[in-house]
C-alpha cells in the first residue's frame, strides 16, 4: 500500500515514462520503523529531480544476522536482489546502511574470492537468476552529496534552516569498511548538505561510533550505554538535535531515551531525525508528509520557527 | 661449417642451484648440444677454483665461447668476463643463463626446475655462438661531484670528498643546510645536542675550498652519463646581495610580516625575510616573495631602508648554472607522514596532539617555546603519551618500520621527565632498540619515575567532551585489558616517508624507486649506494629510513663511491652500441626521431643513417624498427635474438 | 631434439602438455623486477622463460612473431614504467609499438590474450611473479597455439621481411 | 566452571590442539584471511565499543586461534559482542577484517550454540525464509516465544507505543511474490552447505 503511494511521490508531474535514475532498494525498515526516512528519501530526491525507482519483489537482504548465521546464504539472499538490479540495468540507491553494508559484501565477493563467488552463482542458478560481476551500489546521501550536488541544494532551499544546530550522526555501516565516503571515521558529507540547507553543524567527534545496531535486543544494558554516550556528547555541543542516515540509529538513539534517562538518571530530550526529513522540510515540502510526529522526541519545537 | 668452439659451465651455488635443478642432466644436457666442447659443473663457479676451471680450458682446449649458468648477470658478469680475459679470450664472447635468480629460487617444482633451466642454457649456447668481440671504449671522467641535499648525508658526503682533494658542488632546495636533524632537539643514544655536533659540520661545509654552496637552489636537468654528466641548476634569488649581506639580523628584526615557519613544523613564526633558524649555513636571509609586501603591493621596502650595508637587491634574478660533473650522489632525505591521513589519531583537530619533528621543536631551546614543554594554552602538561608506529608498520599507510620511532620514543619519555612532572605513557608494539648503546639507553629510562611502557598500538585519541582531556585508547596487550588514557598531551611518532616529489626526483636522475617509494639501491645488502644508473649514488633516507649514525656510515660511503669514479679518471662505456650496415640503409631516416640521444644523424653524401657511438646507449630501440634491417644492436642483434628465441622454445 | 626443427609438432596438445612462455624483459627494470622475485624467493612457474634485451624498444614485432613460430604459447614484454625508462624513452616506443603487435597477432590468429605488455619497476618483484603467474594461467586456459598453427605459418614471410638482413654482421 | 579452568591450562599442552585444522576451517569463509599476520597490537581491541565487555578481546581471540583452541574460542562471548561496525576491520594494520572473523566463528558456534544471541539469529533467519522480509513484531514475538515468553511483558510498554507511532503492525505479514525464490535459496544454500 504504502509502495504505489511513495511510487506515485517518486515521479515527477509529468515525466510519465521517463527512466528512472536508480533502482531504490528500500529495505524492510523503511518500510516498517522507518517509513519517515522512506518517504522523506524518495520525496525529497524527486524535489532535486532524483528519480527513483522501487525494485519489485525486493527481498530481505539478510542484515548482519545472516552473515552470523549462514555465510552462503548472508551473500546468496542480497544477492537475489543485485541480480535483479542488474536485470533492470540501472544503479541501485540503497539509504539504509545496514542493506548497505550487507549489499556491498556481496559485491566485494564478486571482486576477489572466486570459488565463493562461483558457490553464489550457483544459489542464483537455483532460482534462474544469474548476477555479473559486481552492480553499482549508491547510498542516498551520497547521491544526494554527489550527483545533486549542494549549489542546486542551495538553490531549491526554500526554508534556510538558520540557528538550527544539528549534530550530524553517520552510524557506522555507512563508510565502513571503506565504501564511497570521503573518510571511514570522519566523513563529511551529512555535515555539507545540512550546512547547505542552512542548518548549523555542531562538532560531534563521535559522528562514526557505533549506536550497538542489532545488539539491543540481545545485549540491551551494554547497548544502552553506546547510546548515552552517543546523546551526551551531541548535548554537550550544544546540538537542537540529531540527524542520522540509518533506521537502527535512529531506533536505538530516539525509541529508547526514556529507557536510557532512567536507567543512567539523565534527562536528554534530543529528537533524532532523519537527515532527508530536515532536507525535505527546508526544501519546502509538507511538514507532515515528513513525517515529524513519528518520532518518540517530539521534533515540532525546533521546526516551528521555520514553517 | 663447424661452429665456435664452446664451453659451459654449470654452477651450483652450494645448494642454491643444486638443490633444485639437476646438476648432472643439466651438465649433460649441455654437452649434447651443437658446438659444445666442454661441459661442467662446479660447487661455486665465481670462486678462484672455478674461474681457473674456465680460464684453463680456454687455454688448453682453445674456447672460442664461453656460457656460465649460474646466478643473475647483474651479480656476476663482470667476475667472468675478467675471468674470459685473463685468459685470452674477448670478454664479450661469454654469455650467462640466469639459473638462479630466474629459476631455482623461482621453482617448486625441481623437475619443472631442471627442463627450465635446460631451455636457459640451450638459449645462452644458441647466443653464444653468433656472439663477435668487442672493445671497451675508455672516456675521461669530469673531476667534480655534485651533491643533492644538504641534510647530513650530503654534508657528510661533501666533507669527505672535499677533504679527499675533490671538488663539489652541494646543492639545497632550503635557504640553510642542515636538513632534518638540524630540527632535532637531542639525539640518542648519548642525548648529545644535535646542532652541538651538526653546527661545526655546517660550517666546514660553508667554509671549505673545495666545496661550492649553493642554497635555495634546485637541480632542473641532468643529462650525459657517468663521468660526463651536464646539469643545470636553478639558483633562486635570494632577494639579497650575498658578498654584501653580513648577516647582522636587522632586516628581520624589522619587517613587519609574519607566516608560520616550516622549519619550526609551524609552532613558530617567522619573517617574510628571515633565515629558518638561528644556526643557519650561509647565515644569510632570503625574501620569501610570496609573502613579501613589497611583491604583492609594490610597497613597503622597510628592509632595504634598515639594511647597514644595503645588501638587499628587489631586482635579483634567478641565476642558472650549467656545470659538467663525473659523479652525483642524492641525498635528498625524507617526509615525515601527517598523521592527519588517518584522523582517528586527533591531528590537526585536538591542539595538543603533535608529531615528532613538532616535540622535537618544543624541546629544542631555539625553538617556539625556548625549550619548555608547554601545550597549547601555555600550561605545563600532567601526562603524556607517546605513539609508536603511527603510519609505519601499517599496511593501510607505510608497510615498512621506520626505524628511528622506538628509539625517538624513549628519547621523548625521558625528555619530558626531564623538563616537566608529566606521568609519561609510551604504547608500543615491539620495542626494536637494535643500534650500538640503544638497549642500554632503554634500560636506563625504563628505570625512570613515571614512565609508563605499555605494550599495545595506539589506536585512537579521543576527546571527552565535557573536560577536554584528551584520551588515548589501546589495549594493554600483555594484560589483555583495553585501556583509557586521559592525558594533556599526545606525541605521534610519525613514520619516515619518500618526499612527496620523490618521482619526480627519480625521474630527473635516471634512478627508479623500491615498492616503498625510496629510491632503489643496486644491491640492497651489497650496493646499498649504487643505482642503476651509473654514476648516480644515494645516501640517507632518500634510500631507507635510517638513524643518523646510519646516515652518515652510508654519506661517507657514498662519498667513496663517487671518489672511485672521480679518481679513476676515465671510465669504460660499453661498446654495445648501434651500428649502420650503408649497403643495407635505404636512407629512409625513420630510425633519425626515434633516438632518445639525438645519436643518429643522416649522412647526405653517402645517402645513410650514420651513429655517433659516443653518444649511443644501446637500447636498440633504432634496430627494432629499421624496416631494412640495416641498424644493428651490437651483442643484441636480431641473428642472436633468434638464437635464444629458438633455444628457450626448444626445450 | 636441440635444434628447433620442427616446433609444431612439440606444441602438439596432448596429456603432458605444458604451456611455453617466452619473456622479454629490458635490462634495468623488468629484468632486475625478475630478479628481486627469485631474491624475494616468490614462486611462478616454470613455464616463462626469459630473454633479456637492453630496453624493451629493442623487442620488435618480429620477435614475437619469431617466439610463437618457433613453438611459444604465450609472449610477455616487459619495461620501465612510464617516464622511467634507463633510455629516456623507449619505452614510450614500445607502447606505441603495442598496437602493431596486437594488429599483427590478430591477422595471425593468435588469441589477444596470450600476449602482455606490462611495466614492472626493478623494486616490483611482486608484481613480476603475479604477471608471471597470470599469464601462465591465461595461455593454460587457451590451449596450445597448434590449432592455429596453420596460419601461422604465413607468419614466416613476414617474419623474414621484418628482420631484413637477418643478422649478417 | 571449574572444568573450563582446567581446560586452559591444558594450553600448555600443545598437542592437544591443531591450529592449522582450525585456521583451514575458518579459511573457508570468504573475507577471512591473514590472521598469521597478526602482530597482536591491539588495534582492534581498543576500537572496539564492546571490548570491555569481553571476557576475550577480539586481539586474544586472533591468538586463541592461531594457538588452535577452537573449543575455548567457540565457547567465548567475544563474537556476540560484535555489533558489525568495522571499527577494527578499517583501522587493523594487516588488513585483518576482523568483522568478517567474528560472523565465521558465529556461524560455527550457532551450529552448536544455545545461548539469547543464537535464538536470535536463527529466529531472524527463519522470518526472512518465511516472508522473504523481515517483520520487527512477529520477529520479536518469536524471538520471545523461543527465549523467555515472559519478557513478552516487558517488552509491552515499548511495543505499545511503537504501535502507537505506527513503526510496528500486528497485522499478518503477507510473504513477497518470490516467497517462493527465496525457499528454492535456503534449500540450494543447505544443499551445497550439506555437500560441501
Amino acid at each position: 500500500m504504502s509502495e504505489t503511494k511513495t511510487k506515485d511521490a517518486a515521479r515527477p508531474k509529468g515525466a510519465g515514462e521517463a527512466k528512472p535514475d536508480f533502482v531504490f532498494f528500500p529495505g524492510c525498515s523503511l518500510h516498517s520503523t522507518a517509513r519517515e526516512y522512506h518517504d522523506s528519501t524518495v520525496q525529497s530526491m524527486a524535489v532535486l529531480g532524483i528519480t527513483l525507482e522501487e525494485l519489485d519483489d525486493w527481498n530481505c537482504c539478510g542484515a548482519t544476522a545472516l552473515s552470523s548465521a549462514d555465510s552462503l546464504l548472508s551473500y546468496a539472499l542480497p544477492a537475489r536482489n543485485l541480480a535483479m538490479t542488474q536485470e533492470r540495468g540501472l544503479p541501485m540507491a540503497v539509504a539504509c546502511n545496514s542493506c548497505f553494508v550487507t549489499l556491498n559484501r556481496v559485491n566485494a565477493l564478486m571482486e576477489t574470492d572466486a570459488p565463493y563467488r562461483s558457490k553464489v552463482e550457483e544459489t542464483l542458478k537455483a532460482i534462474g537468476r544469474r548476477l555479473d560481476g559486481p552492480v553499482e551500489i549508491r547510498h542516498t546521501l551520497h547521491i544526494i552529496y554527489h550527483d545533486v550536488g549542494l549549489d542546486r541544494i542551495r538553490e531549491k532551499v526554500k526554508r534556510r534552516l538558520e540557528g538550527l544546530k544539528v549534530a550530524p550522526y553517520y552510524g557506522c555501516q555507512i563508510a565502513r569498511p571503506r565504501h564511497e565516503f570521503s573518510d571511514p571515521e570522519f566523513p563529511t558529507e551529512m555535515d555539507d548538505i545540512l550546512e547547505a540547507i542552512g542548518a548549523e553543524v555542531v562538532r560531534y567527534d563521535r559522528k562514526t561510533k557505533c549506536c550497538g545496531g542489532a545488539l539491543m535486543t540481545t545485549k540491551e544494558d551494554v547497548v544502552l550505554e553506546l547510546n548515552e554516550q552517543l546523546l551526551r556528547e551531541a548535548q554537550v555541543r550544544g546540538a537542537d538535535l540529531i540527524a542520522v542516515c540509518c533506521p537502527m540509529c535512529q531506533m536505538n538513539l530516539d525509541a529508547y531515551q526514556g529507557k536510557i534517562n532512567s536507567r543512567f538518571g539523565t534527562d536528554y530530550k534530543l529528537p533524532v531525525v532523519y537527515f532527508t526529513q530536515l532536507l525535505g522540510f527546508a526544501l519546502g515540502l509538507d511538514e507532515k508528509a515528513m513525517g515529524f510526529g513519528r518520532g518518540f522526541v517530539p521534533a515540532g519545537k525546533h521546526l516551528k520557527k521555520y514553517a | 661449417m663447424p661452429g665456435p668452439k664452446i664451453g659451459v659451465y654449470v654452477c651450483h651455488c652450494g645448494s642454491n642451484i643444486a638443490g633444485k635443478v639437476d646438476m648432472d642432466a643439466l651438465r649433460e644436457f649441455a654437452a649434447e648440444l651443437p658446438d659444445v666442447v666442454v661441459s661442467r659443473d662446479y660447487k661455486y663457479m665465481c670462486s678462484d677454483p672455478g674461474q681457473d676451471l674456465i680460464k684453463a680450458d680456454i687455454k688448453e682446449k682453445g674456447l672460442e665461447r664461453v656460457v656460465v649458468a649460474s646466478c643473475s648477470p647483474r651479480m656476476h658478469e663482470p667476475t667472468f668476463k675478467r675471468a674470459c680475459q685473463d685468459a685470452g679470450l674477448n670478454p664479450y664472447l661469454m654469455e650467462m643463463a640466469n639459473i638462479r635468480e630466474q629459476c631455482s629460487w623461482v621453482t617448486e617444482d625441481g623437475e619443472a626446475a631442471t627442463q627450465k633451466a635446460k631451455a636457459l642454457v640451450h638459449s645462452a649456447v644458441n647466443k653464444a655462438r653468433h656472439l663477435e668481440p668487442l672493445e671497451d671504449k675508455t672516456v675521461p671522467v669530469d673531476p667534480k661531484t655534485l651533491i643533492v641535499g644538504g641534510g647530513i648525508a650530503g654534508i657528510e658526503a661533501a666533507l669527505k670528498i672535499a677533504e679527499a682533494g675533490k671538488e663539489v658542488y652541494l646543492v639545497e632546495r632550503e635557504p640553510s643546510i642542515g636538513g632534518n636533524m638540524a630540527k632535532l632537539d637531542k639525539t640518542f643514544p648519548t642525548l648529545d645536542c644535535a646542532a652541538c655536533i651538526l653546527t661545526p659540520k655546517m660550517v666546514s661545509v660553508a667554509q671549505h675550498p673545495n666545496i661550492t654552496l649553493l642554497t635555495y637552489s634546485e637541480v632542473e636537468k641532468v643529462e650525459g652519463y657517468i663521468g660526463n654528466f651536464e646539469v643545470t641548476i636553478r639558483k633562486r634569488a635570494r632577494s639579497i646581495d650575498e658578498k654584501l649581506c653580513n648577516g647582522c639580523g636587522t632586516c628581520q628584526e624589522k619587517c613587519p610580516i609574519k607566516v608560520p615557519n616550516e622549519f619550526e613544523e609551524g609552532l613558530g613564526m617567522r619573517k617574510a625575510i628571515y633565515t629558518p633558524f638561528p644556526q643557519a649555513v650561509p647565515n644569510k636571509p632570503v625574501i620569501d616573495r610570496e609573502n613579501c609586501t613589497y611583491y604583492k603591493t609594490g610597497k613597503c621596502k622597510i628592509c632595504e631602508r634598515v639594511c647597514p650595508p644595503k645588501a638587499i637587491r628587489f631586482d635579483q634574478e634567478d641565476e642558472i648554472i650549467t656545470e659538467k660533473f663525473g659523479a652525483i650522489i642524492v641525498a635528498t632525505g625524507y617526509q615525515l607522514f601527517d598523521p592527519s591521513v588517518g584522523p582517528q589519531w586527533g591531528y590537526g583537530r585536538y591542539d595538543n596532539v603533535i608529531h615528532g619533528l613538532q616535540f622535537e621543536r618544543l624541546s629544542n631551546a631555539s625553538g617556539p617555546t625556548g625549550g619548555k614543554i608547554l601545550l597549547k594554552d601555555g600550561s605545563e602538561p600532567e601526562a603524556v603519551a607517546i605513539l609508536h608506529c603511527v603510519g609505519s608498520r601499517d599496511t593501510n599507510y607505510a608497510e615498512y618500520c621506520s626505524r628511528i620511532c622506538c628509539m625517538t620514543s624513549v628519547k621523548f619519555a625521558h625528555l619530558v621527565r626531564e623538563k616537566t612532572n608529566a606521568k609519561v605513557y609510551d604504547l608500543y608494539m615491539d620495542m626494536r632498540t637494535f643500534g650500538k648503546q640503544y638497549e642500554e639507553f632503554y634500560n636506563r629510562v625504563v628505570a625512570e619515575r613515571d614512565i609508563y611502557f605499555i605494550r599495545g598500538k595506539g589506536a585512537e585519541v579521543m576527546q571527552d567532551p565535557e573536560t577536554g582531556k584528551l584520551l588515548v585508547r589501546v589495549e594493554d596487550t600483555l594484560l589483555g585489558v583495553f585501556r583509557e588514557i586521559p592525558v594533556d598531551m599526545v606525541i605521534l611518532n610519525a613514520a619516515i616517508c619518500p618526499r612527496p616529489d620523490a618521482q619526480e626526483v627519480a625521474q630527473k636522475f635516471g634512478i627508479q624507486r623500491s615498492a616503498d617509494g625510496f629510491f632503489l639501491e643496486y644491491h640492497l645488502k651489497l650496493e646499498p649506494m649504487k643505482t642503476a644508473n651509473d654514476g648516480v649514488f644515494i645516501a640517507g633516507t632518500c634510500q631507507s629510513p635510517k638513524d643518523i649514525p646510519d646516515t652518515v656510515g652510508q654519506g661517507a660511503g657514498a662519498a667513496a663511491e663517487a671518489l672511485k669514479v672521480v679518481f679513476a679518471g676515465q671510465v669504460t662505456v660499453t661498446p654495445t652500441t648501434a651500428e649502420v650496415r650503408d649497403t643495407l640503409c635505404s636512407g629512409c631516416r625513420i630510425c633519425i626521431p626515434l633516438c632518445p640521444y639525438n645519436a643518429i644523424t643522416f649522412d647526405e653524401a653517402k645517402g645513410v643513417a650514420q651513429v655517433n657511438e659516443a653518444l649511443c646507449k644501446g637500447c636498440g630501440t633504432c634496430a627494432a624498427s629499421c624496416p631494412s634491417g640495416a641498424l644493428r644492436a651490437k651483442h643484441f642483434d636480431n641473428r642472436q635474438l633468434y638464437a635464444q628465441i629458438e633455444g628457450v622454445c626448444a626445450e | 631434439m636441440t635444434q628447433a626443427g620442427s616446433p609444431k609438432s612439440q606444441a602438439a596438445a596432448g596429456e603432458g602438455w605444458e604451456p611455453k612462455v617466452v619473456a622479454f624483459l629490458c635490462n634495468w627494470c623488468s629484468y632486475t623486477g625478475a630478479d628481486l622475485a627469485g631474491i624475494s624467493r616468490l614462486k611462478y612457474p616454470a613455464n616463462l622463460r626469459i630473454i633479456r634485451v637492453m630496453c624493451s624498444g629493442r623487442v620488435s614485432p618480429a620477435f614475437v612473431l619469431k617466439a610463437f613460430h618457433e613453438g611459444a604459447d604465450g609472449v610477455l614484454v616487459g619495461g620501465c614504467h612510464p617516464g622511467d625508462c634507463h633510455y629516456l624513452e623507449g619505452n614510450y616506443k614500445t607502447l606505441k609499438r603495442k598496437l602493431v603487435f596486437e594488429r599483427l597477432l590478430e591477422q595471425f590468429g593468435i588469441e589477444p590474450g596470450r600476449f602482455r605488455l606490462e611495466w614492472i619497476s626493478g623494486g616490483e618483484g611482486d608484481k613480476f611473479a603475479r604477471v608471471a603467474e597470470e599469464l601462465v594461467k591465461t595461455v593454460r586456459e587457451l590451449g596450445p597455439l597448434g590449432s592455429t598453427a596453420e596460419r601461422l605459418g604465413r607468419a614466416d614471410g613476414l617474419a623474414l621481411r621484418a628482420e631484413g638482413g637477418g643478422g649478417n654482421a | 566452571m571449574e572444568q573450563a579452568e582446567a581446560k586452559t591450562l591444558e594450553v600448555i599442552r600443545q598437542d592437544a590442539f591443531d591450529p592449522a585444522k582450525f585456521l583451514e576451517e575458518l579459511d573457508a569463509f570468504p573475507g577471512v584471511d591473514k590472521i598469521k599476520n597478526c602482530m597482536q597490537c591491539g588495534v582492534c581491541t581498543a576500537s572496539c565499543p564492546l571490548s570491555h565487555e569481553m571476557k576475550e578481546t577480539p586481539r586474544k581471540i586472533i591468538e586463541m586461534i592461531r594457538a588452535g583452541m577452537r573449543d575455548e574460542v567457540l565457547a567465548s562471548d567475544t563474537m556476540w559482542y560484535c555489533a558489525s561496525c568495522y571499527a577494527c576491520t578499517v583501522r587493523c594494520p594487516q588488513g585483518i577484517s576482523m568483522a568478517e572473523v567474528m560472523y565465521a566463528l558465529r556461524t560455527i558456534a550457532l551450529r552448536t550454540a544455545r545461548n539469547l544471541s543464537a535464538a536470535f539469529y536463527k529466529t531472524f533467519s527463519d522470518t526472512v525464509r518465511r516472508y522473504g522480509r523481515m517483520h520487527e513484531s512477529d520477529l520479536m514475538i518469536r524471538f520471545a516465544l523461543r527465549t523467555n515468553p515472559l519478557s513478552l511483558l516487558k517488552m509491552g510498554p515499548l511495543g505499545l507505543r511503537m504501535l502507537a507511532k505506527g513503526k510496528m503492525s500486528l497485522s499478518v505479514p503477507t510473504p513477497i511474490r518470490g516467497a517462493k525464490e527465496i525457499g528454492k535459496l535456503y534449500e540450494k544454500v543447505a544443499e551445497l552447505e550439506g555437500g560441501a
